[in-house]
């Protein structure tokens, strides 16, 4: 059977006419179109051998078929076992185009395809090929990250590829690059003492993992007679080991602040509801869960500008749980003037109601919401340093929300009027000032910016129903510790709660860290039984 | 200018006002007297709409008001300086002032000098907390804050209580100031008789929540006092 | 009774709603498809649905109530082990049946309940089998949330590497509470971990919430399934719906079930369900299977019985066989657990697994662990002579039973 | 941290205050700052036993500051603050000073609004405040008489069930004093009496106070001259946190820097 | 004249009988009668005699009463003394852990384990031997005294400093919650020897009777009630007493307190351990009686649901708090099982209706009813209206 197919295949492919895609673009070799003819029919371990035989037989032209192998996008038509490369459009549908010259098929019914199938252990020999392939075609970026990959395995033959990429001209960076493998080789299989302790300076103090582990494993070896060569892979390990400390604790610093800004923009809202109004707001989690929902919804609405959607989701989410803030107060607080243990009773219970609507709503699963993909993957600055985009962007977006929020609340008339009123209703009325408005507007505010975190959570966890009973303790707590009614309090403790404990759990784990945070928490509200700003004058009293 | 006719006013059970008719001429300078707990922060409380009637009406320049919110009989002209000063603790001395500004019917947006030529310390002390001035100071700025919304009516409730005897006169300078100068009509509570027949140009009387006597200042005799104000 | 009453006890609000929730489904669609295939012993089913609100000790309240005010004939329930815990004695005291359809740590059997949910050697040991043998892998990172499944399953774990000559240096145990979100060190930690020189992998017992935050940074940080795959055991398809799948292709999960074997039956099964709960992105998952599986070995024990009587359905369950949904057939065995294959699937961009390696034969579920001090020498034999679920095979007697 | 860690219980009972030189306050060289703002700067003043004194000054002076150093609210900077020859008040806290003898009216009326009037006069009544009495204490037939005595002079016999929460101003001014009343202390502090009271209230007040002296040490600070003029005998005028000047009230009404500080002209 | 008059001395006599907590001596009553007569029911007539009342039921009740006195607990601190606290679920499951420690170790070789030394969650986690904190809790008594010394002595410290330091209002509450959240943090943990997450369960005997039997729930519903009408009576005397007006006081206006010679600190860290320990009992009673004790118990949700259900009742009332826990605790029964997928809306419902609507919870309307003069209670609200304005200060300075 498979015999017949494949006879029918090749006098297919003679007597197919001129504008044949493959006849147009020929693999180089004649066993090309053997090699992938049988892709489609082959088990897992078959295909890895047939991709060997086709970097070799086909070199660099195959980076097509690699690439489309690795993305999950290669399938045969059932019919035929003509391969394709298949993705999906913005409508869902799916568009199929050659591999070898990107020529747009028709469109694909499911069944009529079948998927190559990949797995890992396939992957990586895909990404090693494609690495190769690289070193010889590629950019100057795919260059330098192919010989950074090929480190880690310094085969002679590999070496090969090096020189050859070498003397192919490759840039400064790459050059330098190929120099450290070089001297890794020399390390390793030179005698002669000079060659090796050069080799060692070459390599002292560089931060690739495989530098790394080539000078640690030679000081482990026993057969290692060269004392010299040892102290020296000693020192150079040391000088490595320093510049990874330092990085290291750069690297916490960062977490520290990337989790404080987190907590800022959990507890930033209820900075207003809580802090300014007095509202013991039980539905604030529910407010961020909103925010997080719309972003969801927004990015069903528009499948196509998944890299907008959120740019488009701070303001709806704004909206969303603003307006939702506005019913609420309208609805309930409002009864609740100048009771204000009692909001928190009223608030707990419209805290159920909304999670449940969400659950009845959208069910009670997590929603999938997509990163985009300038939000994705790091800033790589070196090998033992990066910082991810998302929590960098969301570390600059806290602070733009405070600076906003500061900037209402200090420009406008509203960040008066609200201040004024939380210290004097009756008076305030006295004065002109639509108390009732204010009220609205504030909590409005309030609960709108917490749909704002919830935008930005949305990206780092769950968008589900529980989503804002996670943050509420926490976002009391920073409020509390800041200094109630004090924003910069707010801004002081979320950075500091986040960067305590992320300086604490290499050492303690993640949950002591969290219980020695909370412990410490309420010694230090005994010294300062009003937060880390509190309000002072006579008038606090 | 204003009429209250027929009002009563209850906390939940306990009836306060009863039955009680007041009537303040444009331009005049009324002072209120009355034992303690007549009933006279109550009855201004009601005028400004800071707590509600239970029945009776009140009128302002011949319009009832008694349904309108507080924040509306400001903006129609009544300013209010409560018993005990309630300045904003925790806003800076202007804030505490800017923040009758939108009330104001000629749309003027900045604080008027006239504040400052009436009560030259507020300048000096215009970023400092309004929680952390003396007793003084707070009450002028009280006053002060009560005529950045450009009154028609000042209503003074015991503004010199706690004030040293300086600042009193000044106070009173400044109100009869206000009355004669400006036009300004003023209610004025006031238990300190010198003050109030300094001051005060009528009187009422209040017992038991209702207003028993109203005359003019001259004609507040020992025989009233006695009847009325001694305990 | 002119039903028969299933008690359905799951989360229907709270933290676990969001497992538990399908598995209230799962079974209110097994119940109308008995229905409409005419009942049992010609009585109708009639499903009695309770809201013990991932809250423990409710849910021995609900079991209590479902038993003496419901009188139902059966309970399928739980998803964590603490609310199982929590309702074991109620149903061991009132003599009840209940399925517990989750994969959980073992060491445990009870008369009353029936295991339809992978034991760690159904779902642990072959995925690290298949790490070691075909990825691989040589240093191991177990990670997990800090209860008692993750732990024990990490316990067994880990003797079982060191059977296998793992050195202990090559092991780092990692735990994070519920629901922990800030991912950001453990990944680093991870990343540094796997950067020495040797396959590493890492065997994730990490709870439902935990895990999109999780996966999240792994993929931020550039964390590959070909540099560190990740094997999971607490994530299916269900939880993959909640996660952009794409930047996690590759990564592993250990199940007796996935949504995308073909088989008539799988295929059968996921529409029933798209068309039950009306949605067509909804998807099945392990849990669900075992639910099945349970419901219908109940379902054909019943029968063979003729009668709801717990004693004679548990005596009627043992021995039963159904056929999986992927093809084979599960059988009941006397330690209450199930006979299953185990598969092991690839995250594939879609949120579906594609299975990588499967065990050749069914595995029989494993009550008490041989890799644990305590339990390696205790069986659970329900039946005659033995009949109890600790048997201690040197002592030759059940430990606690002395009653 | 506070310095003392000893329970009530442990602490000898009421130890008697030593007022052998005659003089009973002692306050030398007290400074206090707010945020760099010197709200008393080296005030030195000494009050004789059983003497009515009034405190006059500017608002803002630092009258109640001193009141809130005399009775422990305020921690002072620097200085020294007896009470007689034995006790130093510095060393206690606001509890121990009031149970050593020393009561105090607040400028803005502070009473229990929860409670009725009758009940606020007996948390007040001197007695032991242990948590342990407290929870025996039963009302003594002395005590209740105590209590209708106080309510018969501040005039709220007829508001005694009354929550004092509902009380007008002015009547809460006197259930305050009333309550100074029922303690009984050897040193009274009253921060403005008559604010918000008729002249002829004042009247009675000033009857009271004056009557009280002698027996109690009163300082009584307060804005209304002719008041003050009723009772004083010996007046201290503060300025700017220290004592401008002191002296019978006609010298210090003559003084030149009162009277452009404080009095005005013409006053 | 005549009629003002009348009202006065009415009011005189209402402000007398609204003393905190006098005229509800009618909830013991009903309290003893109702669990006599379940008990009864249950135990001396047949299971199929309509009258019966199943031990479900029993357990229930047992189970409501011991929140019952979990709401008075913190009622008797934030009713009275105004002490917001946001944990007071640590003391209770404190309590419930020394409990839950005792019934274990009673378990003995009957684990599945048989092992006679240690639990069963040390055995499978290859502890080798018994943590030293563990020693004793073998005894009742011992396990008894440890279950109200260490939440007493948590109470005690934490009090003692935070009150010491004049930490109030919202920062106290917070303090309280991080407390529960830090404790529940730790027992989450499993190195901390108490089970983890899992918690204690699979118990089998209290002081040798079978928890299993019928006659031991029985006993045990009739032991929380009889301890409920303890603590509310030694509650009542309490706020009743001098004591009562002192902590009133405090709560309305601390710094005239203190000026009157009361070591307000004192009084509130008393009164604080004291709710603690009522606390403390309740946990102890519960877990016999639900048979699991799990961190979750710390939760601040739960902490919270507690204060809720005091809000439900009216909060002030001895009576109230009681009233409320036993209500929603009730809702929740009967909606959990009625509307499992929508039981939410209704609590959440519940929950908003009588804060907007019943401004002194059930107790108000309770209030409404027995004393009849609606202008009294009026009077009341407008002045409770203007001390909220006071604590709104407090909350948000
Ligand atoms: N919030 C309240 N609730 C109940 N009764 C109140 C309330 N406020 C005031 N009262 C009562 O109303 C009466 C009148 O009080 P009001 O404050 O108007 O008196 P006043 O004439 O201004 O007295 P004063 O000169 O002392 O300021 C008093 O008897 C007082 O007890
Ligand atoms: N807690 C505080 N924070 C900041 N400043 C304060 C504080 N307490 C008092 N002051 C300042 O100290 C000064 C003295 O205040 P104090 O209250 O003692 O004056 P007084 O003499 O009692 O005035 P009055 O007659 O108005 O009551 C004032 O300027 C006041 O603003
Ligand atoms: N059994 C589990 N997964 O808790
Ligand atoms: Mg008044
Ligand atoms: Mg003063």
């Amino acid at each position: 059977m498979k015999f017949l197919l494949h006879s029918l295949w090749l006098v297919a492919a003679l007597l197919l006419p001129a504008g044949s895609p493959l006849a147009q673009t020929p693999p180089t070799a004649p066993a090309v179109g053997e090699l992938l003819q049988q892709i489609p029919n082959a088990s897992l371990k078959k295909t890895g051998e047939l991709v060997q035989q086709l970097e070799q037989a086909g070199g660099a032209e195959m980076r097509p078929l690699f690439e489309a192998m690795l993305a999950g996008e290669l399938y045969a038509v059932k019919e035929s076992d003509k391969l394709v490369a298949v993705t999906k459009d913005r409508a869902g549908r799916l568009v199929g185009r050659e591999i070898f010259n990107d020529r747009k098929l028709a469109a694909f019914a499911s069944r009529d395809l079948k998927k190559i199938r990949v797995n890992n252990r396939l992957r990586s020999q895909l990404r090693d090929a494609i690495a190769r392939i690289d070193l010889l075609h590629g950019s100057e970026e795919q260059q330098h990250a192919a010989v950074l990959s090929i480190l880690d395995d310094l085969s002679s033959q590999n070496m090969r590829l090096l020189r050859s990429a070498e003397t192919a001209g490759a840039s400064a960076q790459v050059q330098e690059v190929i120099a450290l493998a070089d001297a890794m080789v020399q390390l390793r299989d030179s005698r002669v003492l000079e060659e090796r302790l050069a080799a060692i300076e070459i390599m002292s103090g560089r931060l690739e993992a495989p530098v790394r582990n080539q000078l640690q494993r030679l000081l482990n070896d026993d057969g290692e007679q060269e004392v010299a060569v040892k102290a020296a892979a000693q020192k150079a390990l040391d000088k490595i080991a320093g510049r990874v400390e330092f990085y290291g604790q750069m690297e916490q610093l960062f977490f520290g602040l990337s989790l404080g800004s987190v907590l800022l923009l959990a507890a930033i809202g209820l900075a207003i509801t809580f802090g300014v109004m007095g509202v013991i707001n039980m539905a604030h989690g529910e407010m961020i869960m909103l925010g997080a929902y719309t972003t969801y919804v927004i990015q069903q609405l528009m499948p196509g500008a998944i890299e907008y959607s959120l740019l488009l989701a701070v303001p709806a989410a704004f909206l969303v749980s603003g307006g939702v803030g506005v019913l609420i107060e309208r609805g309930v607080i409002r009864h609740l003037q100048g009771r204000p243990l009692e909001t928190l009773l009223a608030t707990f219970g419209l805290s159920l109601i909304l999670q449940q609507a969400v659950r009845s709503i959208f069910s009670p699963l997590n929603m999938q919401v997509v990163t985009p993909g300038w939000m994705s993957g790091s800033l790589v600055i070196n090998p033992v340093f990066s910082l991810t985009y998302n929590r960098l962007y969301i570390l600059l977006f806290a602070l733009a929300v405070f600076a906003a929020l500061v900037a209402i609340l200090k420009k406008s008339s509203l960040g008066l009027n609200v201040r004024a009123v939380s210290q004097n209703r009756d008076m305030a009325k006295a004065m002109g000032v639509r108390t009732e408005l204010v009220d609205a507007m504030t909590f409005g505010l309030g609960s709108g910016i917490a749909g704002v975190a919830g935008v930005a959570l949305s990206q780092l966890t769950n968008v589900g129903p529980n989503l804002g009973q996670s943050y509420i303790i926490d976002s009391f707590m920073v409020v509390v510790f800041g200094g109630v009614g004090n924003l910069l309090g707010t801004l002081v403790g979320g950075f500091s709660l986040g960067v305590a404990n992320k300086f604490l759990e290499p050492a303690t784990g993640a949950v002591l860290a969290n219980i020695i945070v909370l412990v410490c928490l309420i010694l230090f509200i005994q010294k300062r039984p009003k937060g880390l700003f509190p309000q002072r004058g006579r008038a606090a009293e | 200018m204003i009429r209250i006719e027929q009002l009563n006013q209850k906390y939940g059970g306990t009836q306060i006002l009863w039955n009680l008719d007041l009537e303040i001429e444009r331009g005049s300078c009324t002072c209120i007297m009355g034992r303690n707990g007549a009933g006279k922060t109550t009855l201004l409380k009601c005028l400004m709409g800071l707590l509600p009637a239970s029945s009776g009406q009140i009128l302002f320049e011949g319009r009832p008001i008694e349904g309108s919110a507080a924040q509306a009989r400001a903006k129609m002209g009544i300013g209010y300086v409560p018993q005990g000063r309630d300045i904003f603790p925790l806003l800076t001395v202007e804030e505490n002032l800017q923040i009758g500004l939108p009330a104001r019917r000629d749309g003027l947006r900045r604080i008027p000098e006239r504040i400052f030529e009436l009560f030259p310390v507020l300048r000096d002390m215009l970023h400092r907390r309004g929680g952390d001035l003396s007793g003084g100071q707070q009450q002028q700025l009280a006053i002060g804050r009560a005529l950045v919304i450009d009154p028609k009516v000042l209503i003074l409730d015991e503004p010199n209580e706690g004030i040293q005897p300086n600042i009193v006169r000044q106070i009173g300078d400044v109100v009869m100031q206000l009355n004669a100068e400006d036009g300004l009509t003023v209610i004025l509570v006031e238990q300190k008789l010198g003050f109030a027949r300094r001051v005060g140009r009528e009187f009422r009387l209040m017992q038991k929540g209702s207003v028993v006597a109203a005359d003019k200042m001259a004609n507040l005799d020992d025989g009233l006092i006695r009847q009325y104000l001694a305990v | 009774a002119e039903t028969i009453k299933v008690g359905v006890l799951h989360s229907l609000s709270g933290t676990m709603a969001i497992s538990e929730t399908t598995l209230k489904d799962t079974v209110l669609m097994m119940v109308d498809e008995q229905n409409r295939k005419g009942g049992l012993l010609g009585k109708k089913l009639e499903a009695v649905v309770v809201d013990p609100a991932s809250d423990w000790p409710l849910f021995a309240e609900k079991a209590r109530e479902l038993l003496t005010k419901d009188k139902v004939d059966v309970i399928f329930g739980c998803w964590t082990s603490v609310s199982r815990k929590s309702v074991l004695p109620v149903i061991e005291e009132l003599n009840g049946l209940m399925f517990y359809p989750v994969q959980y740590e073992g060491e445990e059997s009870s008369k009353n309940v029936f295991y339809t949910g992978a034991s760690p050697n159904q779902q642990a040991i072959p995925a690290v089998d298949y790490l070691m043998s075909d990825l691989e892998v040589e240093r191991w990172v177990l990670a997990g949330t800090d209860y008692v499944y993750p732990r024990t399953t990490n316990k067994i774990l880990e003797a079982y590497l060191e059977s296998k000559g793992v050195a202990k240096e090559d092991i780092l145990v990692n735990y994070t509470p519920f629901g922990h979100s800030d991912w950001q060190s453990i990944v680093s930690d991870i990343k540094k971990f796997g950067s020495a020189g040797k396959k590493t992998a890492v065997v994730s017992t990490i709870n439902g919430d935990a895990n999109v935050p999780f996966y999240k940074e792994l993929a931020n940080q550039g964390v590959s399934s070909e540099d560190i795959p990740v094997v999971a055991f607490s994530v299916g398809e269900e939880e993959l719906s909640g996660i952009d799948t794409g930047p996690l292709v590759g990564h592993l999960a250990a199940w007796n079930y996935f949504q995308g074997i073909d088989s008539e039956a799988n295929e059968y099964f996921v529409q029933q369900w798209k068309k039950f709960i009306g949605d067509e992105k909804r998807v099945t998952n392990d849990p669900m299977e075992a639910t099945y599986i349970g419901f219908n070995m109940w379902a054909k024990a019943v029968e063979k019985a003729g009668t709801t009587n717990v004693d004679a359905v548990e005596q009627a369950m043992i021995g039963i066989e159904f056929p999986n949904l992927t093809g084979g057939v599960a059988k009941m065995n006397k330690n209450h657990h199930l006979s299953k294959p185990v598969f092991i699937g690839e995250i594939q961009d879609n949120g579906q697994f594609e299975v990588v390696w499967a065990t050749d034969d069914v595995v029989a579920g494993d009550a008490w662990s041989d890799f644990l001090p305590g339990s390696k020498d205790l069986i659970a034999d329900w039946t005659a002579p033995i009949k109890c679920g600790n048997y201690n095979t040197e002592s030759k007697a059940c430990s606690g039973q002395a009653k | 941290m506070r310095r003392d860690t000893t329970w009530p219980f442990l602490i000898p009972r009421r130890r008697m205050v030593d007022v052998s030189k005659d003089i009973i306050l002692y306050l030398e060289d007290l400074n206090v700052s707010f945020d760099g703002f010197r709200a008393l700067n080296n005030l030195n003043l000494y009050v004789n036993d059983g003497e009515l004194r009034c405190l006059i000054g500017a608002n803002g002076a630092g009258k109640t500051t001193l009141m809130d150093v005399i009775t422990g609210k305020t921690r002072c900077d620097s200085g020294s603050a007896w009470f007689g020859q034995n006790i130093d008040l510095l060393a206690h806290d606001e509890a121990e000073i009031a149970q050593l003898g020393i009561g105090r009216k607040f400028q803005k009326p502070t009473v229990f609004e929860a409670h009725t009037v009758f009940h606020n006069l007996e948390l007040s009544l001197r007695c032991g405040k242990g948590v342990w009495r407290a929870l025996t204490a039963r009302l003594s037939g002395s005590e209740r008489d105590r209590i209708d005595e106080v309510l018969s002079i501040i005039g709220l016999e007829s508001s005694r069930h009354q929550l004092a929460g509902a009380l007008s101003h002015g009547q809460k001014q006197w259930l305050e004093i009333g309550m100074l009343l029922a303690a009984e202390p050897r040193l009274l502090l009253v921060d403005e009496p008559v604010a918000g009271m008729t002249a002829e209230e004042a009247e009675r007040t000033a009857e009271l106070l004056t009557s009280l002296a002698g027996k109690h040490t009163v300082i009584v600070v307060e804005h209304d001259m002719e008041f003050v003029r009723s009772i004083a005998r010996t007046v201290t005028v503060l300025h700017q946190g220290s004592v401008l000047a002191e002296g019978t009230m006609d010298q210090v009404q003559n003084n030149r820097d009162v009277v452009e500080v404080y009095l005005g002209e013409g006053a | 004249m005549n009629t003002l008059s009348a009202l006065r001395s009415f009011g005189q006599w209402f402000a007398e009988f609204r003393q905190p907590g006098r005229g509800s001596s009618w909830l013991v009553g009903i309290l003893l009668l109702v669990t006599l007569t379940m008990s009864a029911a249950n135990l001396l007539l047949p299971a199929d005699s309509p009258l019966y009342v199943s031990t479900y039921t029993i357990t229930l009740m047992g189970k409501y009463l011991c929140f019952a006195m979990l709401a008075m607990a913190v009622d008797i601190i934030w009713g009275y003394c105004g002490i917001l606290s946001l944990g007071h679920g640590a003391f209770f499951a404190l309590g419930g852990y020394g409990m839950g420690m005792y019934l274990m170790r009673q378990i003995g070789d009957r684990g599945v384990y048989g092992n006679a030394d240690l639990p069963d969650f040390m055995v499978f986690l290859n502890w080798q031997e018994l943590p030293w904190f563990w020693f004793g809790m073998d005894q009742f008594w011992f396990a008894v005294l440890m279950a109200l010394l260490v939440p007493g002595l948590l109470a005690f410290g934490f009090g003692w400093l935070a009150f010491r330091s004049r930490v109030t209002g919202v920062y106290l509450s917070i303090m309280t919650q991080a407390l529960t959240y830090a404790l529940m943090l730790a027992f989450f943990r499993n190195e901390m020897g108490f089970g983890g997450n899992n918690g204690l369960t699979d118990f089998k005997d209290i002081l040798g009777f079978d928890l299993q039997a019928d006659g031991t729930r029985v006993a045990l519903l009739l032991a929380t009630t009889l301890l409920l009408v303890l603590a509310f009576l030694s509650s009542r005397a309490i706020v009743q007493s001098r004591l009562g007006r002192v902590i009133v006081a405090v709560r309305d206006a601390e710094a005239r307190a203190r000026f009157l010679g009361y070591r307000t600190e004192h009084y509130k860290v008393w009164l604080f351990v004291y709710s603690a320990l009522i606390a403390a009992v309740a946990g102890m009673l519960y877990v016999p009686q639900v048979g699991i004790i799990n961190p979750g118990e710390f939760s601040p949700l739960n902490s919270i649901e507690v204060v809720v259900w005091v809000a439900v009742g009216g909060r002030g009332t001895l009576y109230g708090a009681i009233v409320g826990a036993l209500l929603v605790n009730y809702a929740k029964t009967r909606f959990t099982a009625l509307m499992p997928d929508a039981w939410l809306f209704a609590l959440g419902a519940l929950f908003v209706i009588v804060t907007v609507y019943l401004p002194r919870g059930l107790a108000g309307i309770f209030e409404r009813f027995a004393v009849g003069m609606r202008r009294e209670k009026h009077g009341e609200k407008s002045w409770r209206e203007n001390s909220g304005q006071l604590s709104a200060g407090e909350v948000s300075a």
